[in-house]
């Protein structure tokens, strides 16, 4: 469904993805494994147009290189920022109402979806999102994303800064989603996460996929995980 | 013997020092002798007087230079963007008019040709009372401060009569009787070279400067202020201290206005001068030293040249404005420094063919704007004054449509031909530029 | 025992209604190489910021050679003898390499708020300056703008400003973040070598890094420490294990 | 008493003039980061062009026109000129309003020539409206005051009830995210210039006759709608607004309350002749120190707090 090519991306003069290659499939939890700083969070910024792409990214056998990142989302590609980026000043509601792209139009998921996936939020529902904790804010950055509708979401560090009990929620809430239909690329660091949901697994080290497989075989990979993983 | 060795190798070294410093600084020197003789161009022998314009426009260059360097201390080498530097010029002048009275009513003895270290003394008092304010924030929080400096400075200039004189401003006379050298002033050119001596002078201090711990420090913070506090500086104080250095040299710039004029008012410190720094110092480049002083020399040439000519010459400053913001954010001295690794590669010669042929088209569109500006300024201004539109002789009437189809024709036809030119012209330089970019990789 | 060089005492951060270091207690020996392991979004590089400054705590207390820092700024904190560096390069981009290396030299050396002394005559300056350069191997580099370097030449740049200045306490953060083994083993060899001596404190999520170059090291949870000691005795503790380095052994 | 209640009065009048200039200055801040000089040129722009449509068309239409034509003027400017400049960054950005501010007032000069022009008060509104104690207040007045709480009214409802606002009220914070969410954010952009030239030409029109119509009405206002938009801090309507009258009724009360420092002196007991040092400042009336007051409050809140009365960012 989304496959790019040869992708690279510049911030000013540093030449930061070096020629990426990788494919998710419909239905598949692909998961974008690395050091930080080698550059997985600008992948999903080149592939949603918030960093300049240069090579190929086609979604749908059409390329997406040059749109804005309006029209990508359009297209049926939905983003999850690391930093989650919710919108502090309005309501958890109003948050997710801005998640889809025209009024009233619910695709797979409608505000009750939403809240039964994520029932911390309905009692929140009409508080300004910016009081909200870090895990729920997390959930309502997931959330908003998902009433867009998108066909594959991009789901940049969704457990980063969450106590492990939350985690492992957030672990199960992709499970969820994937079950609906929707493809997902992960961003992630907890390896027990990535490797118990994902399908396929690419490691990535200086600009560059290094690695490319199935969970098993990374587990299996003793050279790979020590050079590009945590340990 | 290794003594020797090291004194015989010293000693050409002190040589092709003077040789190194003129290879360096040809043109600053090529300036200063410039301006010393350019005066003399303009000398009508038979009455033996200098063009009161030519020096008067002159002396306005080298005040200008000062200004906007001054300026550029804060916005091109700390970063800063200041919307009330004309204060410091304003209060420099104020100081050294109320100095120069004292000096004539007897209470001071001091020669004229100091009286500018009394405005670079004003500038910086000013600067350091109103500098501790404004240097407490950066970025938007401090242009926004010295915008309300400004205009808060400007009010009370017209307010109070002890310092400022209110609106009639404080005028004074610079023929005190007292010089170092026995001269009168009573001449506009000896103003003048009293001018250029400031000038050079004040250009070489402020070059000196960005050479200076601090100069480099207001470059670190300006790029990075966060990293600046690691390294042990206080950003603010970096900024403090340029911003009561760059006080002063406004103020030598102010009291040589006073000098060359013999009255300052409130336009002085008002925020058209300060738009006026912002506008040379931005027009020739904050990120070359020399930026500023090829700024300063363009818009005051311009300002006395089309201003003759124009009733325009605000719209022709702000389209000129305009332009070099949206192509060329790095000023006319940006512009040139591109074209460095081009010259150094030997490749220069390349571009010529190019620039030429967009030379055509560009003289066309502007032939086109210049005749629809003038074209629209006299039917409204022109008309209310009485003045008819005249070139070489021919009168065009404003009112008629053929001069106005003529423009506009200009105008269309010469911007679609430019925009084809463009395109050929940006293929070139690409072109070039790779090939430079290849053959440094090379080497 | 002597005084440590650093000494944080239930230290506490939050941003608005998110805790995020939530008492922190560490003691730092001095001249020893300590390393703050991790969890992404553990609240590592936000206890830098408290350390050297950058944010002021929410409570506790932190002591540079038993003398308080609280609420000091940073360049104050810097002066006193800690210096660190950024997990994302900070440099001064618009000056040339051999500038970035002199400006972190120049309060160190005296030079303050100075407009009278030329920086190009201070030979003494311009040595040290050259001498750095060397150590961090960008001496072919040297008038380069920093803007222009490579991520790795910009993350030696960055450890050499940050050790430009003397100081004695050096935070690091995720000094080989981003660089490939052959660049982290260099980068390591340089840091063994230009912290030689002084105390440094490094974030770090490369643990091939950590074990080769920490006497000690601390974990952060979830803006607590759950453990701290030799690499050996962490290597071995089943908490850690489970919060962190266990994931693999898991899946193994 | 009476000096009072029409002084609030007024002062309200003006604040409302004010926060209609300085609320899509605002907007256009916070949400672009572009510092628009050139606003307070549509202001004078709003004034003229109403000033040439009413003696067509009459005042009530160039009411609804005038701003229209700010507004597709301002949608040009952003979609054809700011968008390229962007890329050089925001000071390029904000000098290239300082530019077009320049172009603006001169060729309204062109256009219009250098007097002021006779852009009056419509008939049916010039008359008093009522006596208070002797004092009038003119029925222009009320309709500026009418205006200015429907139009307030009016962009708090557009802000907080429609799928637009919220998207606005979004990009003010993060707009990258906007654009990922599937929201075009660019013609939002668009969407908030022309918006805010609509209302800056809005209050020209209604404060063009109130006031003066000349060339320099645009470097008059513009300095006094900076203060405003800095003093009620960056990204925050609700500051906007309260700055916006704060300054209103500051300016309108100075203007009658003649007092110096040397009176407040004289109360303690200290008396202030000629002689004391800085006696001019002392004995200078408050009406007169009117025009300093905006800037003195300005700078003192920025110095206390660099984001403004109620900012919600920096900038």
């Amino acid at each position: 469904m989304l496959s790019v090519r040869d992708l690279h991306a510049y911030y000013g003069k540093s030449h930061i993805l070096q020629g990426v290659n990788l494919e998710v499939r419909a239905g598949e939890i692909v998961s974008l494994l690395g050091r930080n700083g080698v550059g997985r969070s600008t992948t999903c910024k080149a592939i949603m147009g918030l960093v300049e792409p240069i090579g190929e990214v086609l979604w749908k056998d059409k390329s997406l290189v040059g749109l804005r990142p309006d029209q990508i989302a359009h297209a049926g590609i939905g983003y999850v920022p690391e930093d989650r980026q919710i919108f502090p000043t309005l309501t958890v509601r109003q948050n997710l109402e801005l998640g889809m792209k025209r009024a009233g139009r619910f695709g797979r998921w409608t505000f009750d979806d939403m809240f039964q996936l994520f029932p911390h939020l309905r009692e929140r529902q009409h508080n300004a999102a910016g009081v909200l904790s870090g895990g729920e804010q997390q959930m309502l950055t997931m959330g908003r994303t998902l009433m867009g509708d998108p066909d594959l979401v991009i789901i940049d560090e969704p457990t980063e800064g969450l106590a492990p009990m939350l985690a492992l929620q957030v672990g199960r809430f992709l499970d969820e989603i994937a079950h609906r239909g929707v493809s997902i690329l992960l961003v992630e660091q907890k390896l027990t996460i990535a490797l118990k949901i994902s399908h396929r697994v690419y490691v990535m080290g200086h600009g560059r996929i290094v690695f490319e497989g199935t969970p098993a075989a990374l587990a299996a990979n003793e050279a790979v995980r020590r050079e590009n993983l945590e340990v | 013997m290794s003594e020797g060795a090291v004194r015989t190798a010293a000693q050409p070294l002190a040589a092709g020092g003077a040789a190194a410093f003129l290879r360096r600084q040809w043109p600053w020197l090529a300036a200063l002798v410039f301006a010393l003789v350019v005066p003399w161009f303009s000398f009508d022998w038979s009455t033996g007087r200098h063009s009161g314009f030519i020096v008067s426009m002159l002396s306005q260059i080298g005040i200008s230079i000062i200004f906007a360097l001054s300026y550029n201390m804060l916005m091109g080498q700390a970063g800063l963007l200041s919307f009330g530097h004309a204060v410091f010029l304003g209060l420099g002048g104020y100081v050294t008019a109320h100095v120069v009275n004292a000096t004539k009513g007897g209470a001071l003895p001091l020669p004229l040709e100091l009286t500018p270290i009394a405005g670079a003394l004003g500038g910086l008092a000013f600067a350091v009372v109103l500098g501790y304010f404004a240097t407490k924030q950066r970025a938007t929080a401090f242009a926004m401060i010295t915008l309300g400096i400004g205009e808060l400075i400007t009010s009370c200039a017209l307010m109070f009569q002890t310092f400022f004189g209110g609106e009639g401003g404080v005028s004074t006379n610079r023929m005190t009787g007292r010089s170092l050298f026995g001269v009168g002033y009573a001449a506009p050119i000896q103003v003048y070279y009293l001018i250029v001596a400031w000038t050079a002078l004040s250009v070489v201090a402020m070059l000196l400067l960005t050479r200076t711990p601090l100069g480099r420090m207001a470059n670190a913070s300006r790029d990075n202020f966060e990293r600046a506090q690691f390294v042990g500086y206080d950003p603010r104080m970096v900024r403090f201290f340029q911003f009561a250095l760059s006080g002063a040299f406004a103020g030598i710039a102010g009291a040589l206005y006073t000098l060359t004029y013999e009255i300052v008012t409130y336009d002085t410190v008002a925020g058209p001068m300060s738009a006026n720094a912002l506008l040379m110092t931005y027009i020739g480049g904050v990120g070359v030293f020399a930026g500023p002083v090829v700024g300063a020399v363009l818009i005051v040439l311009l300002q006395s040249w089309v201003s003759l000519l124009s009733n325009s010459w605000l719209v022709y400053a702000g389209v000129l404005f305009i332009m070099m913001v949206t192509f060329a954010p790095m000023g006319l001295t940006g512009l040139v420094m591109m074209h460095q690794p081009i010259w150094r590669a030997g490749r220069l010669g390349r571009l010529i063919g190019p620039y030429l042929r967009l030379l055509g088209p560009a003289l066309l569109v502007l032939i086109g704007f210049v005749l629809a500006v003038e074209l629209c300024s006299f039917l409204t201004i022109g008309a209310a004054q009485g003045k008819s539109f005249t070139l070489s002789r021919i009168t065009i009437d404003p009112r008629g449509a053929r001069p106005w189809l003529v423009a506009g024709l200009l105008l269309v036809g010469g911007g679609l031909w430019l925009r084809v030119a463009m395109r050929g012209f940006g293929a070139a330089w690409n072109a070039v530029t790779e090939e430079v970019k290849t053959t440094g990789t090379r080497a | 025992m002597s005084v440590p060089a650093l000494r944080l005492t239930d230290v506490k951060k939050s941003f608005g209604p998110t805790a995020v270091i939530m008492g922190v207690s560490l003691d730092v020996a001095p001249g020893s190489r300590h390393a703050i392991i991790g969890p992404n979004g553990a609240g590592k590089t936000t206890l830098f910021n408290l350390i050297s400054g950058r944010f002021p705590a929410s409570g506790g207390r932190i002591e540079l050679h038993g003398r308080s820092i609280d609420g000091l700024p940073p360049h104050e904190i810097n002066r006193r003898g800690l210096s660190r560096s950024f997990q994302v390069t900070s440099i001064f981009p618009r000056m040339t390499v051999f500038e970035n290396i002199r400006c972190g030299l120049l309060w160190s050396r005296g030079y303050k708020y100075s407009f009278w002394h030329l920086v190009g005559g201070q030979r003494v300056l311009n040595a040290a300056a050259a001498q750095l350069l060397a150590d961090v191997n960008l001496e072919a580099r040297r008038d380069v703008p920093a803007g222009l370097l490579t991520y790795a030449e910009q993350r030696a740049l960055e450890i050499g400003i940050t050790i430009a200045g003397g100081a004695d306490t050096v935070l690091l953060d995720e000094p080989t973040a981003g660089m490939s083994r052959s660049e982290a083993d260099h980068a390591v060899a340089l840091i063994r070598r230009i912290t030689a001596g002084k105390t440094l404190v490094m974030v770090e999520h490369d643990m091939s890094v950590v074990f080769d170059l920490a006497d000690v090291v601390t974990v952060l949870v979830y803006g607590q420490v759950i453990a701290s000691g030799p690499p050996a005795e962490i290597r071995a503790n089943r908490a850690v294990q489970d919060a962190y380095l266990g994931a693999p052994a898991e899946v193994s | 008493m009476e000096v009072l209640l029409v002084s609030l009065l007024n002062g309200l009048v003006y604040g409302m003039l004010l926060f209609m200039l300085a609320s899509g200055l605002t907007l256009i801040f916070s949400m672009m980061g572009v510092l628009n000089f050139a606003h307070a040129s549509m202001y004078m722009l709003g004034a003229y062009f109403a000033f040439s449509v009413s003696r067509v068309i009459g005042f009530w239409a160039a009411l609804v026109v005038a701003p229209i034509l700010c507004g597709i003027l301002g949608a040009l400017i952003e979609m054809y000129a700011l968008r390229r400049v962007h890329r050089n960054g925001h000071i390029a950005e904000l000098l290239f309003t300082v530019g077009l501010a320049f172009i603006i007032e001169k060729a309204t000069q062109m256009a219009w020539g250098l007097l002021p022009v006779p852009y009056r008060v419509p008939p049916v509104l010039d008359r008093a409206l009522f006596h208070v104690y002797g004092s009038n207040f003119h029925a222009y007045r009320g309709f500026m005051l009418l205006i200015s709480i429907l139009m307030f009214v009016a962009i708090w409802l557009l802000l907080t009830r429609t799928r637009i606002g919220l998207v606005i009220q979004a990009a003010l914070t993060h707009p990258e995210m906007v654009g990922a969410l599937g929201h075009n954010v660019p013609r939002v952009f668009t969407i908030v210039f022309a918006g805010g030239s609509v209302l800056a030409g809005l209050a020209g029109v209604i404060g063009g006759n109130y006031l003066v119509t000349e060339p320099s009405m645009a470097a008059t206002m513009g300095p006094i709608v900076f203060v405003v938009v800095v003093f009620g801090g960056l990204g925050s309507l609700a500051g906007c607004f309260i700055a916006s009258l704060i300054m209103g009724l500051v300016q309108t009360f100075a203007v009658v309350i003649d007092v110096s420092l040397a009176d407040l002196l004289a109360r303690l007991g200290i008396q202030v002749t000629s002689a004391t040092p800085l006696a001019e400042v002392l004995t200078m009336p408050l009406p007169r120190v009117g025009a300093l007051l905006p800037y003195l409050m300005l700078i003192l809140v920025l110095l206390i707090k660099p984001r403004g009365l109620m900012g919600t960012r920096d900038t």
